[in-house]
């Protein structure tokens, strides 16, 4: 598989200084792997700082500035950031106002931002923590790694990320980060494997005839292979898994996300779809955001993730935000 | 019994990383079976870098040459093995304390006291399909190192029917099964130069 | 090749029924293919329409909303779209004022554009139009069809799209808009073909180990067939194509475009190796734009345009724009 | 000389639909060469919405079913060809004005001006590798039909060697060659139809 990259061992760092160069609201600290609003430590603000393996943009990097994260440690494809990271990330953004750690739900995130809040609580910084852990697809149980992290970290960086705007203090932006994480549910199908640059071919093999439902967003195979299906029966078949977990009775947020590779023009007939399925399933739609934006690199195939939301969670989604990734309204 | 200085545990991890390094792809492709495909790569990242540190620092003591393994592969892996591994080698160095040679018991108790800390960090049962199904039969057959060696290549190879329930291969559910863990292959890779190491002496 | 779709013949109604439930500050006519702001037509203001074949997005039709067009109207899959559908736009956003038509130059666009043209002078809207031909790939001469239009539609839809915003009258913004024109060239580069719903596979094979140097957006083969390139060397083919036609003494607004298919974690090292050759040929950049905007399905591949800008063209840039596809400053 | 009327160009038309319909991927591969793979559905597209209004309308005369064909191509079908052979049609029927049957070389004229009104509005010499390479031998070779017919396939296959110079082909430069021009051949297909329409009187 072709890649537009310098050598798989480049490709981090060679983005980090893309970024820099795009973004010069940010701080871009490509040695050490710390993407930073420039404006950071915001006097008397809660910072965010969340991270996770690469190969999602612009879930985190793109997803950092007012109105979202304060800082982002990018790791390798698809591998947990390390420790020192993200302690570095919280020191940037501390203002004395304590720092919210958005980890998605893998051993490897867990473990190792779990490391860093012990460190850079023994430096001094007061540390938060919020699980995202929405993948409907992964049977939820205590003998097992439990849910995947997966689309709703944008809800959770979004919607927490807010919160500081108004002025809320760390246990707040913490509980409204936990509520949102309790609030939404994933469901995601792939058409085609990522290809790694690591492994230089797709992740997994997949006819022209069959699709993976169930997936992930680190090219792991999903739940269930199926023969092809119309974005019809797509878009019925993971509403239907959304749905039936969490029995939403407020009105939704709905995002459709493209996985990297399928189309605009596709995505958009999906959510079409995914909006008629919910009409049908009596689910009221409060806004709809439909996109790439918690990729898994070129994988073709496409998630849907639900945010039930009360009033305040929708004040705080209509929030300005500007970042790369994500923005509106200022 | 044989005693084990600060040079062994120096030469057991470079040519661990060196077996990483030459495995690096097989390992990568057990992990694009059930995983992410990256454990070669981060596996060989870390082990890379813990060699480059032990050049530069040739620690005076076994205790030390773990703990700074130990530590490297915490700051250059990431992911779950990174954590894990490096708690392995953290907690082994730490039960070495200071000794300027540990003899095959010591060896033993310190590895074991790594092990049960893995297996506590993250939460695994024997036959969740995890490196702890390597680490675990390799370190209750110390202090023969050659019988280590050979029980966590049979450990590894006995993860492949079980189905997952820790770390990214859980999620597969029954497609789990038929699969080697990358982990515990990675495992076996470290186990092999150990016994390699102490057949040298 | 398996697509997010109910049928290759329902894939633009289907993408207009999800872009009408994503978007309600648009009115997306499914049935006559147009989407418009849903504000227009704006008092006193000229109306700015596009339009072209899909396949492209978010071009045209996520580039509709304040600050840039008005009107956009979606072909089949890479066909420009018909004369009645660009009618049935300058109607909708003429206040008075009169409508300028942004075409790109392919055959079919240009002769549908100039019936609609017609057509709709004969209704009384004055109409202007400008011509959007940058891909330095294509020989200009005038015994061929001349350049296409490709990445610097972006630049003149949002600048051109930004002047009516301070008051400019329709011959002001035409003035504008070619001046954008003018100023812009792009090239290039396919790493895999896309795959259309018509034909159902990849409209052309490229080897593991080769790549398609000056591309279009349609999924046509390049001028040149090489072997794989690293990113940094793509950079330097891309750029000094560019550069050598375009000969800028002014500072450039740069585009990075993902063709679809390419991560954006690429995308940015990419452009990384953009910014480092413009540095090396003195090209000075004032704004950079890494992302995915004007694609060709689900094409591997990537495109720079460069636009060379004065202080009012600057200004325009850093307007305030707010449509599905690019947003900001407000 | 043979007098056509509004039932001859009716059963003409749709023939060309059946055609263009039994033809279309074979239209879009030969675009996926060297275009953008779309002429097939674009010509089935337009051809079937002809023959369905045609179906509805009934127009009356020669001109009127070439008018109304012609307005249906040009808005239905887009791109290049849209235009082009809505400009043929429309062209046609206004020179064939509304005359209730017209002789072979009325239709002769029609169609000389209708090709001559595409190549104004394209600006395409011949053996710029377009369609008007099938469709000008084709006219000349009127009111032969089954001469035409032969002309506009030989035309067609003429320009496989051809270096494009206009549409999207003309992109390619040199790697233009070797291909057949999809609107050339499209346009074999339509003559193809006007012939056995004709033979079928
Ligand atoms: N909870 C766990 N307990 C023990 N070992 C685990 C656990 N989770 C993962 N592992 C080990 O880590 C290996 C995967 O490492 P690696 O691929 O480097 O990290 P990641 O899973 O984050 O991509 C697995 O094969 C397994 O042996
Ligand atoms: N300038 C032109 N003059 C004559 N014919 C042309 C011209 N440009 C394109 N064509 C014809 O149109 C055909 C392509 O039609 P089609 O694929 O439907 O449209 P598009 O090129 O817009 O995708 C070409 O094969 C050619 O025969
Ligand atoms: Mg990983
Ligand atoms: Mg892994
Ligand atoms: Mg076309
Ligand atoms: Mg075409």
């Amino acid at each position: 598989m072709k890649m537009l990259i310098n050598g798989a061992e480049r490709v981090i760092a060679d983005a980090l200084r893309g970024m820099a160069e795009a973004h010069p609201e940010l701080v871009v600290d490509v040695d050490n792997r710390v993407i930073v609003r420039r404006d950071a430590p915001v006097a008397g603000k809660v910072g965010l700082v969340s991270g996770g393996g690469s190969g999602h943009e612009p879930l985190h990097g793109g997803f950092v500035g007012p109105g979202m994260l304060d800082a982002a440690c990018p790791g390798e494809v698809f591998t947990s950031p390390v420790p020192d990271q993200m302690v570095r990330a919280a020191a940037a953004v501390d203002s004395g106002a304590g720092v919210l750690f958005i980890v998605k739900n893998y051993t490897g995130d867990v473990l190792n931002f779990d490391m860093a809040a012990e460190l850079a609580e023994e430096e001094g910084i007061q540390v938060a923590k919020v699980l995202v852990r929405d993948d409907v697809a992964v049977t939820d149980s205590l003998f097992t790694a439990g849910r995947r992290g997966t689309g709703a970290t944008l809800f959770v960086e979004k919607l927490a990320g807010a919160a500081p705007e108004e002025g809320a203090p760390l246990d707040r932006v913490t509980e409204v980060a936990r509520k949102v994480a309790d609030c939404s549910r994933s469901f995601g199908v792939a058409l085609g494997a990522p290809t790694t640059p690591a492994k230089g071919s797709p992740t997994f093999d997949l006819p022209l005839d069959e699709l993976e439902l169930g997936i992930g967003i680190h090219g792991e195979p999903g739940r269930e292979r199926r023969a092809t299906m119309t974005a019809a029966e797509i878009a019925e078949a993971a509403v239907d898994a959304v749905v039936e977990d969490l029995r939403p009775s407020d009105p939704v947020l709905v995002l459709v996300n493209g996985m990297g590779a399928t189309p605009l023009l596709e995505l958009y007939g999906f959510g079409g779809e995914v909006a008629r399925v919910l009409r049908e399933r009596r689910v009221a739609v409060a806004r709809t955001l439909v996109g790439n934006y918690v990729t898994s690199l070129d994988m073709a195939g496409c998630s849907i993730t639900l945010c039930e939301v009360d009033e305040e969670l929708l004040r705080l989604w209509d929030a300005p935000v500007s970042t790369p990734g994500l923005r509106w309204g200022r | 019994m044989a005693e084990r200085d600060a040079g062994f545990f120096r030469r057991w991890l470079i040519m661990a990383a060196e077996a990483v390094d030459a495995d690096a792809d097989r390992l990568t492709g057990l992990d694009s079976a059930i995983g992410d495909a990256d454990h070669g790569s981060n596996m060989r990242r870390g082990m890379l870098a813990v060699a480059a540190a032990l050049e530069k620092e040739q620690p005076a003591t076994p205790g030390a040459v773990l703990l700074l393994a130990g530590r490297t592969l915490v700051s250059t892996v990431g992911g779950a093995s990174g954590p894990l591994y490096g708690t392995l080698l953290r907690r082994a160095g730490k039960a070495l304390a200071d000794v300027e040679r540990a003899d095959d018991a010591a060896v033993r108790e310190a590895l074991a006291i790594g092990v049960d800390a893995v297996a506590q960090l993250a939460g695994a049962q024997p036959n969740d399909k995890t490196m702890l199904d390597a680490l675990r039969p390799a370190v209750e057959a110390l202090p023969d190192y050659a019988a280590a060696a050979d029980a966590a290549s049979r450990g590894a190879e006995a993860t492949v029917p079980l189905r997952a329930r820790k770390g990214r291969a859980s999620y597969l559910g029954e497609r789990s099964v038929g699969h080697m863990d990358p982990g515990a292959a990675s495992s076996a890779l470290l186990i092999g130069a150990l016994a390699r190491t102490a057949a040298d002496e």
